[in-house]
Parts: C-alpha cells; sequence; structure tokens
C-alpha cells in the first residue's frame, strides 16, 4: 500500500469536518473520491499534503501513512519533495502575477539539477496547446478554463509519481475535459498513480479503479468502479440516474 | 554651471539613502504583502549597531585603524540588523501569518515593533546624541568647481550596487521567482515543495541586512545619531518605493532617487519649507496617473 | 509644613536633552540649598519648595500639554522655562491664557512675553543679541558680507535670524548675500549651504540648535566652504564639542555668560555645580539658577501665602512684576516695563581644546 | 420604553459628569482625560468608517483632525479672539456660535477629503494607503507655510473663546462640547452605516466587483464615507484646539494618525462599539502610565539590576504600550471585538437600546 | 410583486450587441460579435475555454467598454455608462467564481443589491426622513419575498461562507434577480455542481424563466444542463461565432463536435 489514510479526523476550528474515514492508494492505481458538495474531499486532499494552517485543517485524529510511515510531523515542502506527492487544488490557486511559463518552472523548484525539463514542458503543452499560446501571458487574465489547464500541468511539471487532483475538469470545455482524462489514463498506464476528486463522479468512475464515496465526513460506500456504478444508491444520489 | 552639478550631486546621495531604505521596504512588502513599518528603524538600529562596532574595533580591546574598523563593520553590521530584522519576523509577524490574522494586523504590529525600537533605544541609551567616529579620512576633491567627497562617492556607488544585485535575485533567480509567488498567494507554495519559511527569511536577511548598510553609510554622512532619525527617512522612502511600484525593485530605486531630486530642488528653489509640499503634491500627482506607480503593473480584476 | 508647589517645563529629550539635564541639575542644587535653610521666608512664616519637572521632549506642542499638565494636574503655583523660544513662545502662551506665572530662563525671543502680563525672563533678548553678534563679526572678521541659515520651525532661530539681518542691513557694509532656512528634523543641508556657498558670503551666521550645527558646520566644509562661522546663543551647550569635532574649533557664539574667569558669586556657584555634577554649568543652568533666583524674590514680595492657587499665583505674578532689578550669576538685570531684563550679553570662542573661551562682553548703552 | 434605557442611562452619565465637574467633585485632571477619552472617540469611530467598514488603509487621518482644528480655531478667534485684530462677534453670542465653528472646521476637513476618495476610485490598499500619508503631510505642511497663522510655530488664541463661555456661565464647558460631539458623532455613524445606502461600504470592502455591478454607486459611495469620515476628525480636531488653546501642524503628524489607526484595528475592523470601547481602553492606558509611580513599580526588576538607570515614564510609557498592543495582536489577531458589535457578542443588549 | 408589471412591446429586443469587439493588448478576446435577444428567450453561450464568453458577459454588463461596436439594453445605448448604471438598466449577471459578499447576512446580501432604486442620500439616512423609511421598508418586503420564494429564509441572518456550495450558487442567483432585471446573465451556475445538483439547477432556472419573466443568457460546460435549458445555443470561438441554433443542431453540427464537445470515449 502506498498511501493510506486510518480513520482520520479533522476540524476547522471546531467544526468537524472529517469523522474518521478510512481509505487507500496502491501504487499504479488510479482511485476516486466522489459526493455531494462539503463532504470533505478537498479536506481529505488538504490534510493529506499536510498544508498549512489556516486555510488547511487540522488532524485530531487517525493517521495517514506513506509506505507504512505514519507523515503527519512532515514538512508541507517535503510531501512534494520527499515523498513525489503532487496535488492540483480546488480553484486552481495558481501563482497569477507570474507568467504562464514561469508557473511551470516554478513548480520545478524542489526538483534535483538535471532532469531534462524542456521535453516535459512540451509534453504539457501538447497536452494544452493553449497553454503554449498563452505561455507568456500573465496568468491571471487568463481564462477560467486556460487556469485549470495551467494548475493541472504545474502539478504534472512537480515531476511527481503520485497525482492528486481536485475537480480537475471543473470549467473545462466537454472537448479538453475529454482529453485530460485520456491523458490521465496514459500517465497511469505509464506508472503514474492517481486520486482523483471529481464531481461527474460518471466519467469518474468509468476512468478510475476504485472509488470512495463520501457523505459528510464519512465514507458511505466503496468499491471498485464496477460495483459503485452498479451500486443502486451510488446511482440514485451521485450519478443522477 | 557647477552650481547645478553641485546640487545633481547632493541630490544623488541623498536619493541614495532614500533608495537604499526603499530597496529593503519594497523587498519584504513584494514577498509577505507587508508594509514593514518597523523598516525604518531597522534602519535606525543599523546606525546604532554599527557605532557600536566601530567604536568597539577602534577601542582599546581591538585597536584597529579605521580603515580596517570600516571593512570589518560593514558585514558585521549587515549581519547582526539582519539579525534584528530576522528575530522581528519569528516574534511578531510569523506567529501572526500562521494564525491567518488579516494582513493589516501585521502591518499594525510592524509600526508598533517600529515604536518599541525606537523607544527602547531612548530608554536604554538616553536622550543625548551620539557622535559616529570618522572612519575614512574624507577626503575632499574640488572637480571644476563641484566639490565631491569619498563618502558621497562611497554611498552612491554602495546604492547602485545593492539595487543591481537585488533585481538580479529576484528576477534571475528561483528564489527570486518564489518570492514574487508567495506574493501573490501562500496557499499553494507548498505544493510546489517551495520551503515558505525559509524563503521568507532570506527576505528579511536581504531587506535587513541592506537597511544595516544604509545605517552605517548614513550614520558616516550624517554623524549624530538620534532615536528617531528613522522615523521621517523610514516614511518617506516607503512613499518613494510605493510611487516606483511598491513590490519592483526598480521602482524603489528609480523612487529613492526621484524623491531625493525633488527635495533637492524644491530646496535650492524656494523656501526650504516647500520641500514636503511640493514633494508629496508631486507623487501625489504621479500615483493619479499611474494608479500602481511607476513601473507596478495595473492589477487587472479577472471576473 | 505646607509647600510651594514649582513646575518645571523642560526638555528631558528630543532635540536638546543637555538643556533639560542642565537646569534640572541646577534646580535641584537650588532646591537643597533652600529647604536646607528650612525654605522661603514669607510674611515671617517659612515654607518649603516643592519642584515637579516636566519633560517637554523639545517639542512646541509638548511644551503646551505639559505647562497645561503643570497647571491643570500638579497645580503648581508658578512654571520656569521652557528654555527654548520655540518651547517657550506657546508654552507662555498657555501660561498667560491659564493666569499662571512663568519664567523663561534662557527664551530670547521677544514673544514670549510680549502682551504676557504673566511671563517672565531671566536672558536678553534677540533685537540685543543680534546686533552683537552682528557688531562682532564685523570687527572679527571684517566681514562685508553675510549669509545666514536658520531654522524655520523654532521660534528662536527665526527670530535671531531676523534680528541679525536687520543689524547687518543696519550697518550699511554690505548684503546679506543668503538667507536660507531648514526645518527643525533636517540632516541634510548640502541644498542650502550650495546656495549659500555661491553666494560666497564673508562668513555664516548660524542661529541654530547645537545639535544642528555639529551637522552643519561639517557639511559646509564637505562643499569645499573655508571661510569662519558665528552662531547664538543656542550653541552653548558642552555637546556642541562632542558631536561636531574639531570641525567647530574656532568659531565664535554670543551668549549669556562664560564660565571660564568668572568671578565672586558666579565662581561659587560654578565650583559648588562642577564639585556636584562633574562637569562645567552651561549657561542654561545659570539662567534657571537665577530664574528660580528672581521666582523666590517674586513670592517673598507677595508677603503671604494663599491656599488656594488661583489666589496665590495671582500674587506671585504681582511680586514679580514688582521687581525692578536683579543681581544673578548671570550678571546684574533691571527690568523693562515689558518686564524683560536688560543686561550684557559675552561673545566666546570654540578654544582647540573645545573649551569656551571668553572673548568680549557686549553691555546695552 | 425598555428598549430606551441604555440611552438613557447614558445621557444620565453625561449628565452626572457635567455636574461633577461643575462642582469640582472632579478635578482638572480628570476633566481633561474624559475629554481626551471623548476625541479619541471621535477619531477611532469615524477611522473606522474607512478603514473597517470599506476595509481601505488609510493612515493620514490626523490630517483631516488638523484641517478642521485649524479651520475652526482661525474662525473661533476671529470671532473672539484678539489675536487676529478685535472679535467680529459679540462674545455673548458664543454659545450658539461655537457648535457652528465646530461644524465649519468639520465641513472643510470633510472637503479636503476629496484628494483622497478620488484617487481612491482607481487605487486601493496600499496605494491608497500612501496617497492618504502624502496628504497628511501635504496638509500638515501646507500649514507650516501659511505665517499669518504661525506657520510651523503653531496657532493659538482660541482660548479667548473659551473665557467668553466662561464669562457667560461659568461651568465646564468644553466638557459640555465634547460629550454632546461625541454622541453626535456615534449617532450619525451608526444610522449611516445600519441603512441599506450605508451597507453599501461594506459591499465595497466586501467585493467591489460584485457590487459595482449590483448596482452599487461605488464611486459615491465612496466620496461620502470619505467625507463623513473626515468631517467628523475635522470636529475632533476643532474640540481638541479649544481645548489645548494652541494647535501646531506636528501635533496632527503620522504619530497621531497612527494613534488612530491603533485604536480602530484594536477594537476591530468595523466594528463600532470595538472602536469605542478601544478608544476607551488605549486613553486610559495612556494616562495610567504616565504616572512615574507606576512605571518606576513595572521597571523595578530591571532598575534593581542596573541602579544607575532612571527610565522616564514618558518614555518607558512608549515602549510599553506597544508591547502591550503587539501582544494582545498575538492574541487576538482580529481585535478586541473582531468584526462583530457589542450587541453580538451579549444578544440580550438588544432589548435595552434602538437605533431606528 | 416581483414580477414585471409593465408590458414589453415584443419588437424592441432585450439586448443587443451590434458588430462587439474586445482587444487586450495584441490579443482579440472578441471579434465582431452579434446578438439579438427579444423579451422572454432563453438562450446558452458555449464555446471552448477561452473562447471569449465570459468576456462577451463582461461586456454587456458594462464591467469593459467594448474596443469597437455597441450594445443596447432594451433600445437604449450602454456605451460609457458605469456598470451600475447598466445594471439599473435592467441587466443581472452571476460570476464564473462564486462573488457573494461574505460577511454580510444572506438579507443584507439581497437588500445591498436594490441601492439602484434608493432614492434618498446620507443626510436621510441619518435623520431617517419619511422617505428613508418608506423605501426601506419596501425594500426588505421584496428581499424577504425573495427568499421564501428561494426557500432561503432559514439562512436569512446566516453569513454566505458558511453555506453550502449549491446555496452559494442559489442565493447569488437571487441577488442579481433582487435588482429586477429584464435580462439575466449567469456564468457557469453548474460549474462545481455534481450532477444532482445540477438537476436542481434546471428547475431552478426554469422556474425563474416563468416566475420573473425574464430573459436569460447563460453560458455552461455542462452539456446536459444546456441541452435541456436552452431554447437557443450560441457557439462562439475565438471571439467568433461558429454556430447557432436550437440544442439538436448544434449537437450534431461537425464543427462544434470538433471544437467543443470533443468524444467521450475515454
Ligand atoms: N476553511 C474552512 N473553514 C471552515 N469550514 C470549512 C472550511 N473549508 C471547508 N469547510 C467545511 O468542511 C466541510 C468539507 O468541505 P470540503 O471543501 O472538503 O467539501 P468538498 O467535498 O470538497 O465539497 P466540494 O465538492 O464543494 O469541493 C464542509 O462542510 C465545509 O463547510
Ligand atoms: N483582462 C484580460 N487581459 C488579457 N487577456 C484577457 C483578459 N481577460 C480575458 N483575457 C483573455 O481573453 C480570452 C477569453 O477569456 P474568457 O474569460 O472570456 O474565456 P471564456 O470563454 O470565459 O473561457 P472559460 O469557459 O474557460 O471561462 C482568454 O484567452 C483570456 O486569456
Ligand atoms: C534653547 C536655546 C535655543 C535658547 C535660545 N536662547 C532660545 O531662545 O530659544
Ligand atoms: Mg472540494
Ligand atoms: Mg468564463
Amino acid at each position: 500500500m502506498l498511501l493510506q489514510v486510518e480513520n482520520l479526523e479533522v476540524k476547522y476550528g471546531n467544526i468537524q469536518a472529517l469523522h474518521g474515514i478510512s481509505f487507500h492508494v496502491n501504487e499504479g492505481e488510479i482511485v476516486t473520491l466522489i459526493g455531494a458538495n462539503g463532504a470533505g474531499k478537498t479536506t481529505s486532499l488538504y490534510t493529506i499534503t499536510r498544508l498549512p494552517p489556516p486555510e488547511a485543517p487540522r488532524v485530531v485524529g487517525g493517521d495517514i501513512k506513506f509506505m507504512g510511515e505514519s507523515i503527519l510531523k512532515t514538512r508541507p515542502s517535503d510531501v512534494v519533495k520527499k515523498l513525489h506527492l503532487a496535488l492540483s487544488p480546488e480553484g486552481r490557486r495558481i501563482f497569477g502575477n507570474l507568467t504562464v511559463m514561469e508557473n511551470l518552472k516554478l513548480a520545478t523548484y524542489a526538483r534535483e539539477k538535471g532532469a531534462d525539463l524542456d521535453s516535459e514542458y512540451e509534453r504539457i503543452f501538447e497536452l494544452f496547446p493553449r497553454l503554449k499560446e498563452r505561455r507568456n501571458q500573465r496568468s491571471e487574465s487568463l481564462s477560467g478554463g486556460e487556469q485549470q489547464m495551467l494548475a493541472v500541468g504545474r502539478a504534472l511539471m512537480t515531476g511527481c509519481k503520485i497525482l492528486l487532483l481536485d475537480e480537475p475538469s471543473m470549467g473545462l470545455a466537454p472537448v479538453l475535459k475529454y482529453e485530460l482524462f485520456r491523458k490521465l489514463k496514459q500517465l497511469n498506464e505509464e506508472g503514474m498513480t492517481i486520486l482523483l476528486v471529481e464531481q461527474n463522479a460518471n466519467l469518474a468512475l468509468h476512468l478510475a479503479h476504485r472509488g470512495y464515496v463520501l457523505d459528510t465526513g464519512n465514507i458511505v460506500a466503496e468499491g471498485t468502479s464496477e460495483e459503485l456504478l452498479g451500486n443502486p444508491e451510488v446511482k440514485k444520489a451521485y450519478l443522477g440516474g | 554651471m557647477d552650481f547645478i552639478f553641485q546640487n545633481v550631486l547632493n541630490a544623488l546621495q541623498w536619493g541614495s539613502f532614500y533608495a537604499l531604505i526603499a530597496l529593503g521596504y519594497t523587498l519584504v512588502y513584494g514577498v509577505l504583502r507587508l508594509i514593514n513599518f518597523a523598516h525604518g528603524d531597522i534602519f535606525m538600529v543599523g546606525a546604532y549597531i554599527s557605532f557600536f562596532v566601530a567604536g568597539f574595533l577602534l577601542g582599546p580591546l581591538a585597536g584597529l585603524s579605521p580603515m580596517m574598523t570600516f571593512l570589518l563593520t560593514v558585514p558585521l553590521t549587515m549581519i547582526l540588523t539582519a539579525c534584528v530584522g530576522v528575530t522581528l519576523e519569528r516574534i511578531a509577524y510569523r506567529p501572526l501569518r500562521r494564525k491567518g490574522a488579516h494582513r493589516l494586523y501585521v502591518v499594525i504590529t510592524a509600526l508598533m515593533c517600529g515604536l518599541i525600537l525606537e523607544y527602547s533605544n531612548l530608554a536604554v541609551l538616553g536622550a543625548s546624541r551620539l557622535k559616529f567616529p570618522e572612519l575614512v579620512d574624507k577626503q575632499i576633491w574640488n572637480v571644476g568647481g563641484v566639490a565631491i567627497t569619498n563618502l558621497k562617492v562611497l554611498v552612491i556607488v554602495a546604492a547602485i550596487a545593492v539595487f543591481l544585485f537585488l533585481q538580479w535575485v529576484v528576477t534571475r533567480t528561483r528564489v527570486g521567482m518564489a518570492m514574487r509567488a508567495i506574493s501573490y498567494d501562500k496557499f499553494a507554495i507548498p505544493l510546489m515543495g517551495i520551503p515558505m519559511d525559509n524563503i521568507i527569511v532570506i527576505t528579511f536577511i536581504l531587506g535587513s541586512g541592506f537597511a544595516g548598510l544604509a545605517g552605517l553609510l548614513f550614520a558616516m554622512s550624517y554623524p549624530v545619531l538620534e532615536p528617531f532619525m528613522g522615523m521621517l527617512i523610514g516614511w518617506k522612502a516607503f512613499i518613494a518605493a510605493v510611487v516606483g511600484g511598491i513590490g519592483d525593485i526598480k521602482g524603489a530605486f528609480v523612487g529613492g532617487f526621484l524623491l531625493g531630486a525633488i527635495e533637492v530642488a524644491v530646496v535650492t528653489v524656494f523656501p526650504s519649507t516647500y520641500r514636503d509640499l511640493f514633494a508629496f503634491t508631486i507623487l501625489l500627482l504621479i500615483l493619479w496617473m499611474k494608479p500602481t506607480g511607476l513601473f507596478g503593473i495595473p492589477q487587472s480584476t479577472k471576473i | 509644613a505646607d509647600t510651594i508647589k514649582i513646575g518645571f517645563n523642560i526638555p528631558m529629550t528630543g532635540d536638546i536633552p543637555e538643556v533639560g539635564e542642565g537646569s534640572k541639575n541646577a534646580a535641584e542644587m537650588y532646591l537643597a540649598d533652600i529647604n536646607g535653610a528650612g525654605g522661603v521666608e514669607v510674611g515671617g512664616k517659612k515654607y518649603m519648595l516643592e519642584f515637579v519637572y516636566m519633560d517637554n521632549e523639545s517639542k512646541a506642542e509638548s511644551a503646551v500639554t505639559a505647562a497645561l499638565k503643570l497647571i491643570e494636574q500638579e497645580e503648581v503655583v508658578a512654571i520656569i522655562g521652557p528654555n527654548s523660544s520655540k518651547q517657550a513662545v506657546p508654552g507662555g502662551g498657555t501660561a498667560n491664557d491659564n493666569r499662571v506665572p512663568m519664567i523663561s530662563p534662557w527664551s530670547t525671543n521677544p514673544n514670549t512675553t510680549l502682551d504676557r502680563p504673566w511671563v517672565f525672563r531671566a536672558a536678553f533678548l534677540d533685537p540685543f543679541q543680534g546686533p552683537v553678534a552682528a557688531n562682532f563679526a564685523a570687527k572679527k572678521y571684517n566681514a562685508k558680507t553675510a549669509a545666514v541659515l536658520f531654522d524655520i520651525s523654532n521660534d528662536y532661530s527665526v527670530g535671531l535670524a531676523e534680528a541679525f539681518k536687520a543689524a547687518w542691513d543696519a550697518k550699511g557694509l554690505g548684503p546679506v548675500v543668503a538667507y536660507e532656512s531648514h526645518g527643525t528634523k533636517d540632516q541634510d543641508f548640502s541644498a542650502q549651504l550650495t546656495t549659500i556657498i555661491k553666494a560666497n558670503p564673508d562668513f555664516i551666521f548660524v542661529p541654530d540648535n547645537y545639535n544642528q550645527v555639529a551637522l552643519i558646520i561639517p557639511q559646509a566644509r564637505d562643499l569645499g566652504y573655508k571661510g569662519p562661522f558665528m552662531g547664538g546663543d543656542a550653541w552653548g551647550t558642552p555637546d556642541l564639542v562632542k558631536l561636531c569635532g574639531e570641525e567647530c574649533y574656532g568659531q565664535y557664539f554670543s551668549t549669556h555668560y562664560a564660565a571660564a574667569g568668572a568671578t565672586g558669586a558666579t565662581k561659587v556657584f560654578i565650583d559648588r555645580y562642577k564639585a556636584k555634577y562633574g562637569a562645567e554649568p552651561a549657561d542654561y543652568a545659570a539662567l534657571t539658577w537665577d530664574s528660580i533666583g528672581l521666582l523666590v524674590e517674586g513670592i517673598k514680595n507677595a508677603g503671604k501665602v494663599e491656599k488656594n492657587p488661583r489666589k496665590m499665583r495671582q500674587a506671585i505674578r504681582d511680586g514679580l512684576a514688582a521687581i525692578k532689578s536683579f543681581d544673578g550669576i548671570t550678571g546684574s538685570s533691571k527690568f523693562d516695563e515689558q518686564g524683560d531684563p536688560i543686561k550684557c550679553a559675552v561673545v566666546v570662542k570654540v578654544a582647540n581644546d573645545g573649551s569656551f573661551q571668553f572673548e568680549e562682553s557686549v553691555c546695552p548703552e | 420604553m425598555r428598549q430606551y434605557s441604555l440611552n438613557v442611562l447614558m445621557a444620565f452619565v453625561a449628565m452626572l459628569l457635567l455636574v461633577a465637574a461643575h462642582f469640582g467633585w472632579i478635578d482638572n485632571y480628570i476633566q481633561i482625560v474624559v475629554m481626551t477619552i471623548g476625541i479619541n472617540i471621535i477619531m477611532s469611530t469615524s477611522l473606522n468608517l474607512v478603514n473597517g467598514n470599506m476595509g481601505e488603509f488609510t493612515c493620514g487621518h490626523a490630517g483631516f483632525m488638523c484641517v478642521g482644528a485649524y479651520v475652526s480655531s482661525v474662525i473661533s478667534v476671529f470671532c473672539f479672539g484678539t489675536k487676529l485684530g478685535d472679535p467680529m462677534l459679540p462674545a455673548s453670542s458664543v454659545l450658539l456660535v461655537f457648535p457652528f465653528i465646530l461644524l465649519i472646521g468639520g465641513a472643510v476637513a470633510a472637503v479636503s477629503s476629496l484628494l483622497v476618495s478620488i484617487p481612491s476610485f482607481k487605487t486601493r490598499d496600499d496605494y491608497l494607503a500612501i496617497i492618504s500619508i502624502a496628504v497628511n503631510y501635504m496638509i500638515i505642511s501646507a500649514l507650516e507655510n501659511m505665517d499669518f497663522i504661525g506657520g510651523s510655530r503653531g496657532f493659538q488664541g482660541m482660548k479667548d473663546t473659551y473665557w467668553a463661555m466662561i464669562d457667560i456661565f461659568d461651568g465646564p464647558w468644553m466638557l459640555f462640547w465634547v460629550i454632546l460631539f461625541t454622541a453626535f458623532n456615534v449617532w450619525v455613524i451608526r444610522r449611516f452605516i445600519s441603512s441599506t445606502y450605508g451597507k453599501g461600504v461594506n459591499a465595497i470592502c466586501q467585493d467591489e466587483v460584485a457590487a459595482e455591478i449590483m448596482s452599487v454607486n461605488t464611486n459615491k459611495i465612496k466620496i461620502i464615507n470619505f467625507m463623513v469620515a473626515a468631517g467628523l476628525a475635522g470636529c475632533a480636531g476643532g474640540l481638541y484646539a479649544h481645548i489645548i488653546g494652541y494647535v501646531n501642524p506636528q501635533s496632527f503628524n503620522i504619530l497621531k494618525s497612527t494613534e488612530a489607526m491603533v485604536m480602530v484595528y484594536l477594537g476591530g475592523m468595523g466594528s463600532l462599539s470595538g472602536a469605542i470601547i478601544s478608544a476607551i481602553l488605549f486613553t486610559g492606558l495612556m494616562e495610567i502610565l504616565r504616572s512615574q509611580a507606576i512605571i518606576d513599580g513595572l521597571v523595578s526588576p530591571i532598575t534593581f539590576m542596573f541602579p544607575d538607570w532612571e527610565p522616564s515614564a514618558g518614555v518607558i510609557k512608549w515602549v510599553m504600550i506597544p508591547l502591550l498592543l503587539v501582544i494582545v495582536m498575538q492574541f487576538r489577531p482580529e481585535g478586541i471585538m473582531g468584526n462583530r458589535e457589542l450587541s453580538d457578542v451579549f444578544p440580550k443588549l438588544k432589548k435595552f437600546y434602538r437605533f431606528k | 410583486m416581483m414580477a414585471q408589471t409593465q408590458i414589453q412591446t415584443d419588437t424592441t429586443p432585450v439586448l443587443e450587441v451590434r458588430g462587439m469587439t474586445q482587444q487586450f493588448g495584441g490579443l482579440r478576446a472578441v471579434s465582431d460579435f452579434n446578438v439579438k435577444l427579444m423579451p422572454g428567450e432563453l438562450t446558452g453561450l458555449i464555446g471552448p475555454n477561452g473562447a471569449g464568453k465570459t468576456t462577451v458577459f463582461n461586456l454587456v454588463s458594462g464591467f469593459y467598454q467594448p474596443t469597437v461596436g455597441e450594445i443596447f439594453i432594451n433600445g437604449q445605448p450602454t456605451a460609457g455608462l458605469k456598470p451600475h448604471k447598466v445594471t439599473s438598466l435592467g441587466v443581472a449577471r452571476t460570476f464564473q467564481n462564486i462573488r457573494l459578499w461574505n460577511d454580510m447576512t444572506v438579507l443584507d446580501n439581497i437588500r445591498v443589491a436594490q441601492h439602484y432604486w434608493l432614492n434618498y442620500g446620507f443626510f436621510s439616512s441619518v435623520f431617517r426622513t419619511k422617505q428613508y423609511k418608506q423605501r426601506e421598508a419596501q425594500i426588505s418586503e421584496e428581499a424577504y419575498e425573495l427568499l421564501e420564494v428561494f426557500d432561503l429564509m432559514q439562512f436569512a441572518d446566516e453569513f454566505p461562507k458558511n453555506l453550502p456550495y449549491g446555496t452559494q450558487r442559489k442565493l447569488e442567483i437571487a441577488r442579481a434577480l433582487s435588482t429586477h432585471p429584464k435580462l439575466l446573465l449567469l456564468d457557469e451556475p453548474a460549474a462545481g455542481l455534481n450532477s444532482a445538483d445540477a438537476k436542481d439547477l434546471i428547475r431552478l432556472v426554469r422556474w425563474i424563466h416563468e416566475k420573473f419573466d425574464v430573459t436569460i443568457w447563460m453560458i455552461e460546460h455542462h452539456m446536459d444542463v444546456m441541452m435541456e435549458l436552452c431554447e437557443q445555443i450560441k457557439v462562439i470561438d475565438f471571439g467568433e461565432t461558429i454556430a447557432e441554433g436550437d440544442p439538436e443542431e448544434i449537437r450534431n453540427h461537425p464543427a462544434v463536435i470538433t471544437a467543443y464537445l470533443g468524444d467521450d470515449n475515454i
């Protein structure tokens, strides 16, 4: 087991957001978290990446293990540097005062020198050609979707082995959304482990191997994608079918 | 003619101090969007530190020659002042940041820290002013009717050097890029694997260190030290930084010299009392025409 | 026993802390003396004196609030200080408005006492000091042209500069070629000095506080000025030499008395002061001593001590107004109808060992 | 009627103060402290309109106080004083005229606030901060160049107006005026910001773009808000000038502005009651720490170690107070009240007053 | 009552845009854009990311001034008008990422959005004139009515930031409606909603469209939402209109498929 969350409880101030959830991600898997708004998906990702307060919540119980070792004490910057675990956060959070290119460059901050970056930039650009056009534009003036592309591209540029994506398709045009998901599949086949949070449960489950369903801070269902897609409650509540 | 040149020189020297302090302001601001109102007083502390360092080195214990003293005082002052700045960051600003306090509360804290520095100095060292010893034996060259001292040259060169250095750091290095990123959104910094606190500490080291340098040079040029020497010049330097476009190194540099030039020009033409009036009116007009300063990029609200 | 409460409105901090310190020292000495002797005798009964010191931070506005505090909060019956006209003019206004007698030891600006029946002083006035400086400089440097650099936000500096200019023009030797001003907090004077030097005067008159003098003279030298300077009584503190160093040696300024070569009571005072505080008393110390002397005289004249401070203040004021002449350690003075002393001034030289040497004494004819 | 009990209570306290002052049960010093508190309340609550409710960051509030102080002083000297020629009005009219003198001072201050509010159309936070600082300096420096009112050497003579009042009736007049204007000030602000019109200010603070697009005329609201704030500060200045009897441009420099800012942020941005409370606390603190005895007590451990070190209260005070504030901020990083009102903290209070 | 009472002569379009172009430095975000919306229409605007949709809305709502071209609301030109003026002409909008006043109660959010018809100023607000009292009463009445019909009543004194995401979207729409718009612009109202919530949104929009008889123009990337709601859909790319028609046509329009819809097998 690569990443393992054990009955994790977290609070914002005194609002409990997660009531002891447990899930795990194996090497080379695509796992998805689905659930209604406010279920605690983003919170889970924040907690795993050990983001500092005030935005991120406080762990009050449970544990997060990476390769069997607790990472609750790890410095946030080391999550990327040492554990190679990257997050593309909800709401993009790109650096608006930097150009597109600078945003991508910055993402390589923690990488050891000598990595062949140029080819990687190219890979990003072929995934999102629009970014190439806009490479020298101040990124805050990008359109919503363009910013989303940049956020995902940035996460990829950190050269991490595990990718955490929070609603990556938010605000993306369908054509790009599908393109992105195909790309994720391909990355996964190349060995990337992916933890995906997605509103579009249908799409997410078709991509993922396994999934967990969150509801108000609890895991209410889990299983392989097929099981979940077949599960009538899940259908009713989240697949809008 | 030489009258003009003489005043240009005066303006350059006086502007150098504004520039040096403004650079520190802008650097910290450029990273934390924190108006570090204590900066002027860190400059003052720098001057006093240099006074004691120099005093010690010249004194019986070390008994160095003035020149040696100068060469040693520069690094020592910069290091010690940097420590003061970093301490402030650690004990006053960082906790607030951690608690997610509104940035204006950090600004107020900075203001308060400034006052503390001023008055604790007054309380400890007493009210009577200090005389800064002469380190470099002054030479006065007369170039075509223009009197130049080696000190003035030194000051101006220092200002330019510091500017070039900081400009290089902020625009060319990855640390600099990280600095700019932090200023926009701290949240995503760790996600890039960037140790934020280290970057911030580096910023304060640079900012305060050069404030210390400015303090030393100032003490050498105007050798009468008093606890409030940093207040007015600090505020003005800050204004200069903003007019240049706060957060922008180039802006601070230009702004500093601009302010210096305006002040000297006004005084040579009008009674000295018009100095502030004119200076600030001009700055106001500049900001009126370019709301984000000379070099600041207009913030485009994307909706 | 009941006591008479007197307030001191003096600069303990700010631009001229030495002045506050000196005044306080002198006051403490006087207090020890008189209370040691069982107090002042008024109307056959002895009263202890009580002194309250209030810091006016060498600022005009603080001088006013300090005066108010002494009056409202401490309910003193009389105030001594402020020293510098910068504080004494507004401070005097407050004392006068609130009907409390005040004596400024060192203030030389006419406005301090002008149309203020409640305000008195121990020092001569600038309309007298100005000509003294002018005449001396003309004689000493046989100068034809003069330049003036003064502090526009200091009544003293402005007043003395004007008095000097008037006197100089009156002499008709030559013009005042440059008349430049600066602010109190200024540290860089190169712009003004450049203008002055361009006008190339025979000497520069600097009626400024000593701390500014210490910046001005070296900067003038940096700008290549070789000529002499002339100063006013605000130069007269030990700190002038400490801050200014060699650059100030050989310059002259007019002041109230010269410690060096003093005789009689003055000598006694100086020796005792030296013994007690290990430093020569500067003129503000001596003047404070005299001011207290004046006040005590006034109290004696009052003849009785009222319980109600308002009444007591009135009495003291009348007592002070009644004084016609006074022999102090800064020389003897007569009082004109304004209540201002008419007395001699001295010119001293900053000698090359940093001490102040008596040069000459000028008395009003 | 219970809903008015708080107002009645306050009125009663005010009366009590005046009576006590009149019969000398509380000495002049206490009176001065009370008056200072009043003035500081006006300063902090009015600045709170801009820095709290509108979320701008202006650091030049004292500038407007300065304008008010000078204008009203000059007028009052013209009317009742002798410094600028003979009095123009009979001393008997002083009680009627004085409030208007203060209001005129406020009005001029309000107009001068355009210097800040017009640039604020295009700029926000720190650039506006500078503009306000610059304006503060400009005002001071402009006055320093007006020699007919003393320039940098200050202006004096307003006491005549005060004496004129005393001659009519020997009572604690300044205290009366301060209380009156403080009440007026709170009343105006409370009503302004509780109206839908005034809530536009909060909208601007939280999202200017949304406000503009949701039909709030942001520029107009800004101007109004700045004017109200500056105007009230102007009145405060007028009162200050007549209490001290002397004004000097330097009494209204950045430090004065800083005091106002400190009070606002200490109280909590956008909280009216917070601003009032902090004004009282702050002023109280200033006065307490003024006493040498208390200071000596506080620093006694140090003076014990260094016997020859005798710090003066005036200095130590300015170490203690900022230190205290820094510590307070560490524990309450949103100020005493945050952005809530007293009535939000103690809902019961609502029953006892209404400002409709 | 909320519903607009005065009858609209169906000849004047609620919105007419002629040859509108927006230039950002070197970049032409919208070029020669034309549209005409008749009262009561419910139209969609789709297009790839960065096509210029939001920019179009910004232009219509007066946030940007077009580089070229003119815009008419109910026949009146909006050239040179500040946004709040445009709003009082009858245009209201929501934002791509929610922009509520987070530290004001839900009720106040609704109330403040009625500034456009405040007829009193500072002094009457201080002296509580009759005029003031009347208008405040009306405003409250309308506000409560809106909360009622949007069943947000129970949140009236809540702060928006503490509301669930879906509810915030709803509140934003309610706020927009409280400015009495004739034209309502919705920028990706379903973004970040899951399929279930999206269903509710569809119902909501339909209901608003009938109840307030307001013309609605919306941007959305959720195709199912668009297809279900809109009578007409306009497709733009690189700021230029590439297709126009009812959902069926759009769904099968080759250009749209390649540029926007793509194929969904992954
Ligand atoms: N900064 C915060 N402060 C307080 N409570 C918060 C904060 N962020 C989230 N919450 C609460 O924590 C719970 C989980 O929020 P979270 O954002 O993780 O849900 P989510 O599944 O990501 O929802 P969405 O699909 O809208 O992103 C919600 O009830 C939310 O109100
Ligand atoms: N203020 C601006 N300055 C410079 N370029 C801008 C600005 N605003 C938008 N743009 C550019 O104009 C184009 C259109 O932006 P817009 O936000 O309208 O796209 P959109 O259609 O809304 O896309 P999305 O569906 O992703 O929101 C984008 O390429 C964007 O980079
Ligand atoms: C303190 C000194 C400046 C005293 C000077 N004689 C004056 O009147 O101000
Ligand atoms: Mg989320
Ligand atoms: Mg958009």
